[in-house]
């Protein structure tokens, strides 16, 4: 067995239930990269996520403590799980729909009040679980099973409103980027607080073949292209700047 | 009921059961028949088990899922270990050469359709097995028309893909005349 | 108030539909203008086709940010003039259940289609169950009434959701279409008429929108922007909708008149089937899916020669009470064959002198043939 | 993108790990799941051209499925065919094209 | 597994307290330790009691930003080994089903309070009702059972709540305590022991948390960090947690044993109270507040020298059918009064083969002595 | 009859049901007032609201129509009615427990649709109607009756949360700015997207009472020295500061 | 249930009814005695009708609210009008003088306490007027016993106010006395 | 705080409203809350002292019952006690400190 971070890996588990190519598996390998960078007891960890294909990153694949909720509510149980017992390192692992969409008072909550948790956001932009309908985090004008003449709305900047709501540590990365993801990962593991990690995470199957990226590869070189940091953003002109995605540290 | 035909169509998630089962049906309907079509999937989203099960008749159908198979389409291995022996003893078995070895021990006609194989060589497409298959199914059972699927196919079919569909299905109508002979 | 026909919004014919499909088209032959939804397996299917339906017939679609916000929506959209509809399945239909009181207090037509899947909790989300049914009717807090349909087939996905349109307006309840994964999933034969008949709420200018001195009357009711300066409220109102939270008189006659407009009119709504009942000795009472396979069980019986015959139950919500009361006097046993653990089971024993058999499964799988057999087999 | 600690280890064959399924797979959805052995083969079977590996696990860091290992002793990029679904980011992410992806083999 | 003997937390002696500080002191005296919930009338006062507590106990409180929150942070905290509450009325009760669904499919045990006003929907916020008694057994979708508690005293809120958590412990199932505002808002005299009996989840390192061969059986709970490596979902699972979405088997079982362990034991779990009725012809079956006016009414007809008894509901789910049957059998006529459209009284029709009354009133007060005496005239 | 506004007042509605000096009469006097001095026809105006005293300032005193809905809900509801008739002036009114707290992910939706509705959020940083439990917006420190030793958490900044969100025109002002508060009214009205004017509404009941202001005047004077614009903040020292509270528009 | 005795406690929200019953019922309590305590208020915030109703027995109380008033006070004439019927033939009235217009009529004992003109006059403080009635009303009937509320208010009252109540109390048993007398 | 375009009326006599209930008051909370017209008056009335007031508004602005207009004829300022609640929010708000609030007069 030569498996990658196999030493994390619950035992009994067999391959991830994703998509060949999805993005959720390659975030599943950064966080895990953190955790034994750090050196993490997962005696000690709780990971919990809520409902979709990035729910099941943690579970049942991670061999801490996996809380797998409801649709929305990861953070709202992470809570009470963190505040009874502040020794557990909580980790909350879960979709943009998830976290953003049906749960985005939770998270906007748990942000103000500041309580340490990490959190950890894959973005893929779309519900991939149920079948590729519009995201509260698709870019507009694109296609999804519910719009197919492209969405009509803007989506989150779901950094600035973590921000706004008073995360403490809060950055975005894209899958493509394992690097600093990985980095930032550490960090949000070892800040107090509430910190925010969204992570632009592929889909292909929902996301992709809509939207003209048929083949994995061809959407995890559409992202190496379009994320780029801060700095990189300053020269840009507006049009090039609109289909860039700016990843970077934004709190602290 | 006694004019109640159950078809089977198995295999893995991606081969495009679904969308045969669904011509499959629709032909039916066109043809004036009682169809009830039903698909199942593992939770997974790809790659585990997939089927469909289309019933046709003369008349109303009361129970809607499918008793036993008149006629099972198997186009993986597994598929075919999994619903080779709910088949009835008049019935028969098409099998995707290639990808399924099958038991020759049963008690029912079985025939090899080298679907993927022509799906691939002669297509150089590997997505319209389904429809190559399809092509042998109609062929050997007779149990919609040509015509009827072929309108199936205008209507379900993107437009961009149709043609493709139809040489597919067209081959695969040629191979069931070749195993029929 | 009288219904009136139009023409079918989809041209006449005979279609291959999946349930799902059928609901939607069902929605929109109704008159229903107005979708707001959030996407949940098995039902996502409904809302995939009202997103292009809707845009096609001039009507407006949105997916909202949760099940709360889909019911709340549309429940806005009705004040506003709308027909108006959502879909979900058992997690969904959960949260929903603060608001659907709501609709149901405000006397707010609206359709709610449940294709239910096999819980409790996320259970198991692409298998099929029906273990709502006790919720629909329970499921919000306080009494209140619904009208809840249970469709049997591709059809009746179609008939029954048009139908739950018609009753939601003619009496301003919410309406519950309570499917399941196979009826939502199955592909069938679907016809469409040319003509279809649909019933629109009342409106009557200046009359109280919450109040009737008919015995089971139900008020007239406005749309916004159409100059009545409508009161609504889901705290306990008088006839004109003012809130009145201390008054007894208001707050029983208000959950009276709400309730009695539904139980009143329960031969009007409800619905049954009779297969093979006049001589027989023992009786299916089944519904949605598992009628299917019943009907499928006693036709088999019957050609052997056994005295089995069946009631089907196309409304479940007000519970066809006279039917079961009938057939439990005529026969000696009944047995309820259903995706739940006896849910309908215990309702028919309340109106069932003779004895009640449930015939329960709750393995996400549908009930087939054989098990219905083998148990008949047994008693 | 970046690199992970590229330790200027020469360029090593990326090894190819051979298949062998440990615990016989049960029921069906599970067997399909990996396709059966000699379906996985097929699928997923990519040629590691040994030229230019140059060891940067960049392939690893990115493979969604944890395949693809650096072998503690030689330093050698293994990948475990046993997880390996075929997506091919390996491949199009390698900086030196050192792993390409094949059409199943044989059909 | 066995239960332990405490100091009380609360000095020993008798005091004069609302139902609802009653209800957080007996919550206090069972151990409860973390408390998450949202403020909403008549319930608040719990809330607001155990902010004061928690802190001088060392446990912890939170206010959330609603009811979902608040429900699925004690679910959360009961994971991490606290024995968890919160409390709310039917608004708030609507709004949580969906997580008591996931606590009981979980089997997490935790304790919710439902200090029921008068629905549905807002309905009159500050007055008495008793309309979610079917709720608290079907609000959520799916097949599942909780356990559901009818104080009627102060000093049963106070009792109710710690058995509500003892039984909660052992069956590791949501438990409900059925209050009202009548109750909640009611003084009295409640007497503390200097003793408490306290019964603990069970512990079992390495065993199976979602699994038991024993019939009727509860599996040990083990709490996240203590090394187990908990899998705990609220998708169908295994034995050890594994999510099995697709096997009818575990399904069935699963559903099956979450449902069984409470009707295995109901005999356990139920408790009524029987009043006058070894030679009655006529009882009341009644619960919570509307008992005491049915006791006092039956006092008096006894005084007067009728034959009449009660039945007093202390648990409502399970659902004491025994007692009920053997009452339907004993006398004549059965009169159930209560605040609501007759929930329970449809439940006790099931049961009971003689004739079944219902006396319901859902005017936002609770039924007063006058209303049963004439009643009872009446009939 | 003297009553200041009285033809915008549902006919039969006497009293309001706020406590002496409420904040909310003031506010609702306000809206009264833009409303007038735009001449807006009642008629086409729908007014929606949640649950708590707040939600009492449209319904039923307003005349034109009143969606009095569900605690938290109201922005679901007014979503659905303005987007099958969009003639309609929609109108959400209601307290800041009502709009973020419980409502919270209603709100942050609706501003990232940038559907065109006009929100006044009435906060009185407490919950009033169930009896003075802390809310999202009760300052840190504070006391409530469920934070008897002050509020451990800090509050939402609501109006960089819901600018965050995606809102169009968004105005802090404090009843004891009536004229800046009019003027922010009727630019929300005229403003086509989301709009969204929190106004500080003082709660003597429940947040005076509790924290040392118990009569009306008390903390209408607080006000007034608290709330101070964007320009005036800021000459002042970071002390003086953390208890003012800044108002003025921050969008667009 | 000879020695149960039912106290209505009645005015308008802000007098400060609920407390003046809650010490009440309290001092019961502290007794020895069974005491049922409830309260009821309109929905508006302030203003409205309120009331306080206190059952005192030997014995458990069955029906815990109060059935006919053994002792009525009212501190308003809304309140007086709305209950002053509702007094046993051998009850008592006790109501704010200046601010309530008795009925003479009534076949009941009735005795006025200037309560909210001596809380005004000689403590200084509109808020206390419950409890100088408190005083008249624990002088005049007896229900419980001066030593147990001054027991209570110690339970109930914050310290930097116990003084004051002590004071209204004495007042008000003074009044009391005077009545008696 | 900004005053209401301020026309430069000359100071005249803000205008105490006769009380005068129009409906007979039902039931008894709605007596109550009016404190019936007796105490309504002793409770909220004040002293309007005509001193100072400008007819700037502040206080009609910030009246929370609405019972503050301006006549349109007089440019008087009126209350109506009908609906004064007797905050005492007008009297610590004018500029001019032309309203006082006086305690319960008679008791
Ligand atoms: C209350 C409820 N509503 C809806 C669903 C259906 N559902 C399951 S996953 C999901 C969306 C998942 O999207 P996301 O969180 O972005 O995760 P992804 O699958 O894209 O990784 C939905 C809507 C549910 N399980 N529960
Ligand atoms: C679902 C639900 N939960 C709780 C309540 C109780 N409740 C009514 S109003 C309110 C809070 C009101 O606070 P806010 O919105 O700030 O308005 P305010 O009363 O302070 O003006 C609450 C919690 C309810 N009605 N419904
Ligand atoms: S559907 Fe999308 S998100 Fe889900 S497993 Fe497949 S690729 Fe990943
Ligand atoms: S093809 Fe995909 S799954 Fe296979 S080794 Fe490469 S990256 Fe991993
Ligand atoms: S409680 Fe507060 S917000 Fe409510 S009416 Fe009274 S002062 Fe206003
Ligand atoms: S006291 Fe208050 S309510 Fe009365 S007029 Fe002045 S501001 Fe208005």
């Amino acid at each position: 067995m030569v498996r990658a971070m196999e030493k994390y890996i619950r035992t009994g588990v067999k391959a991830t239930p994703f998509c060949p190519g999805c993005g959720h598996g390659i975030l599943m390998n950064s966080i895990l990269r953190a955790l034994d960078e750090l050196n993490m007891d997962m005696k000690k960890m709780l990971f919990v996520s809520g409902i979709g294909c990035a729910a099941w990153i943690p579970s049942p694949h991670f061999n801490g403590d996996t809380l797998h909720t409801l649709h929305g509510r990861a953070l709202a149980f992470a809570t009470g799980a963190k505040l009874y017992n502040p020794d557990l390192c909580v980790m909350v692992i879960s979709g943009d729909g998830d976290l953003s969409s049906i749960g985005g008072n939770h998270l906007i909550h748990a942000a103000r009040r500041n309580l340490d948790l990490k959190v950890v956001c894959a973005n893929n932009m779309i519900y991939g679980m149920t079948g590729g309908q519009v995201a509260s985090t698709t870019p507009k004008g694109f296609k999804s099973s519910t719009t197919g003449e492209g969405n009509p709305h803007r989506p989150f900047d779901l950094c600035k409103l973590v921000a706004a709501a008073g995360a403490t540590y809060v950055a975005r990365y894209s899958v493509t980027q394992p690097l600093a993801l990985i980095q930032a990962l550490k960090k949000a593991i070892r800040h107090v607080g509430f910190s925010f990690i969204e992570v632009l995470s592929p889909c292909p199957t929902q996301f992709g073949r809509r939207n003209l990226m048929d083949r994995p590869e061809e959407m995890i070189q559409d992202l190496l292209r379009r994320c780029i940091s801060e700095e990189e953003a300053e020269g840009l002109a507006e049009k090039e700047l609109s289909e860039k995605i700016i990843t970077g540290e934004f709190e602290p | 009921m006694s004019e109640m035909r159950q078809v089977r169509l198995s295999g893995f998630g991606g081969q495009g059961i679904v969308l045969a089962g669904l011509l499959l049906g629709q032909a039916g309907v066109m043809e004036g028949k009682y169809v009830t079509g039903s698909n199942s999937y593992g939770a997974q989203a790809r790659g585990s088990g997939c089927k469909s099960e289309i019933v046709f008749s003369d008349h109303p159908i009361h129970y809607p899922h499918l008793i036993i198979a008149d006629i099972l389409v198997a186009m993986s291995q597994g598929a075919y270990q999994t619903y080779d022996e709910e088949v009835k003893e008049s019935g028969i078995i098409l099998y995707d050469r290639g990808r399924v070895v099958p038991n020759m021990e049963l008690n029912v006609k079985q025939l090899g359709v080298s679907a993927t194989e022509i799906s691939l060589k002669k297509l150089k497409n590997k997505q319209v097995a389904n429809i190559v298959m399809l092509g042998a199914l109609v062929e050997t059972t007779g149990i919609v028309s040509p015509r009827a699927i072929r309108k199936a196919i205008a209507l379900h079919i993107p437009k961009r893909f149709q043609a493709l569909n139809l040489k597919a299905f067209h081959k695969g109508m040629e191979l069931g005349k070749q195993i029929n002979a | 108030m009288i219904s009136r026909w139009i023409k079918s919004p989809f041209p006449k014919g005979v279609y291959y539909f999946s349930g799902n499909e059928a609901a939607a088209e069902g929605a929109i032959a109704a008159g229903c203008r107005f979708y707001a939804g959030y996407p949940i397996t098995p039902s996502s299917e409904i809302m995939e086709r009202m997103a292009v339906r809707l845009k096609e017939v001039g009507g407006i679609f949105i997916q909202m940010e949760d099940e709360i916000a889909s019911i709340s929506a549309i429940i806005g959209a009705s004040w506003a003039g709308a027909k108006a509809m959502t879909a979900t399945s058992g997690p969904g239909f959960s949260l929903m259940q603060e608001s659907i009181g709501y609709a149901a207090f405000t006397e707010t037509p609206c359709v709610i289609i449940d294709v239910q899947r096999a819980g409790p909790c996320t259970g198991q989300a692409t298998r099929v169950g029906s273990g709502d049914i006790m919720q629909a009717k329970w499921g919000s807090h306080g009494d209140y009434q619904v009208i809840a349909l249970s469709p049997w087939s591709v059809q009746e996905m179609y008939d029954l959701t048009l139908r739950g349109f018609n009753l939601s307006e003619r009496y301003r309840v919410p309406t519950l279409v309570m499917s399941d994964e196979a009826i939502g999933h199955l592909r069938e034969n679907l016809s469409i008429h040319s003509k279809v008949e649909i019933w629109d709420r009342k409106k009557k200018r200046g009359r109280p929108p919450f109040g009737t001195e008919e015995e089971g009357g139900v008020p007239p009711m406005p749309a916004f922007g159409e100059g009545e300066r409508l009161l609504v409220t889901g705290s306990t109102h008088d006839a004109f909708g003012f809130r009145k939270t201390d008054d007894p008189e208001v707050h029983s006659r208000l959950v009276d008149r709400i309730n009695q407009k539904i139980l009143r009119n329960r031969t009007e709504i409800t619905e049954t089937e009779d297969y093979y009942l006049e001589d027989s000795e023992r009786a299916m009472i089944a519904y949605g899916f598992t009628a299917r396979t019943s009907l499928y069980v006693v036709h088999q019986l019957r050609k052997e020669g056994r005295k089995i015959g069946m009631l089907r139950l196309k409304t479940l919500w007000p519970f066809p009470e006279e039917a079961v009361t009938t057939l439990g006097k005529r026969v000696k046993k009944v047995i309820v064959p259903e995706m739940n653990l006896g849910q309908v089971a215990g309702e028919v024993k309340k109106f069932c002198a003779c004895e009640v058999i449930s015939l329960h499964q709750t393995n996400g799988e549908v009930i087939g043939p054989e098990t219905i057999m083998e148990m008949l087999k047994k008693i | 993108m970046a690199i992970k600690e590229c330790k200027g280890e020469v360029a090593r064959k990326a090894k190819q790990k051979t298949l062998s399924l440990r615990r016989p797979r049960e029921g069906f959805s599970q067997m399909e799941l990996g396709l059966g052995k000699k379906e996985a083969l097929k699928e997923a079977q990519r040629c590691l051209s040994l030229r230019k590996c140059e060891s940067c696990e960049v392939c690893g860091l990115l493979c969604p499925d944890l395949c693809i290992t650096r072998d503690p002793k030689t330093g050698e990029i293994l990948i475990d065919l046993d997880y390996c679904k075929g997506c091919g980011i390996c491949a199009s992410v390698c900086p030196k094209g050192a792993i390409q992806m094949v059409l199943e083999e044989g059909l």
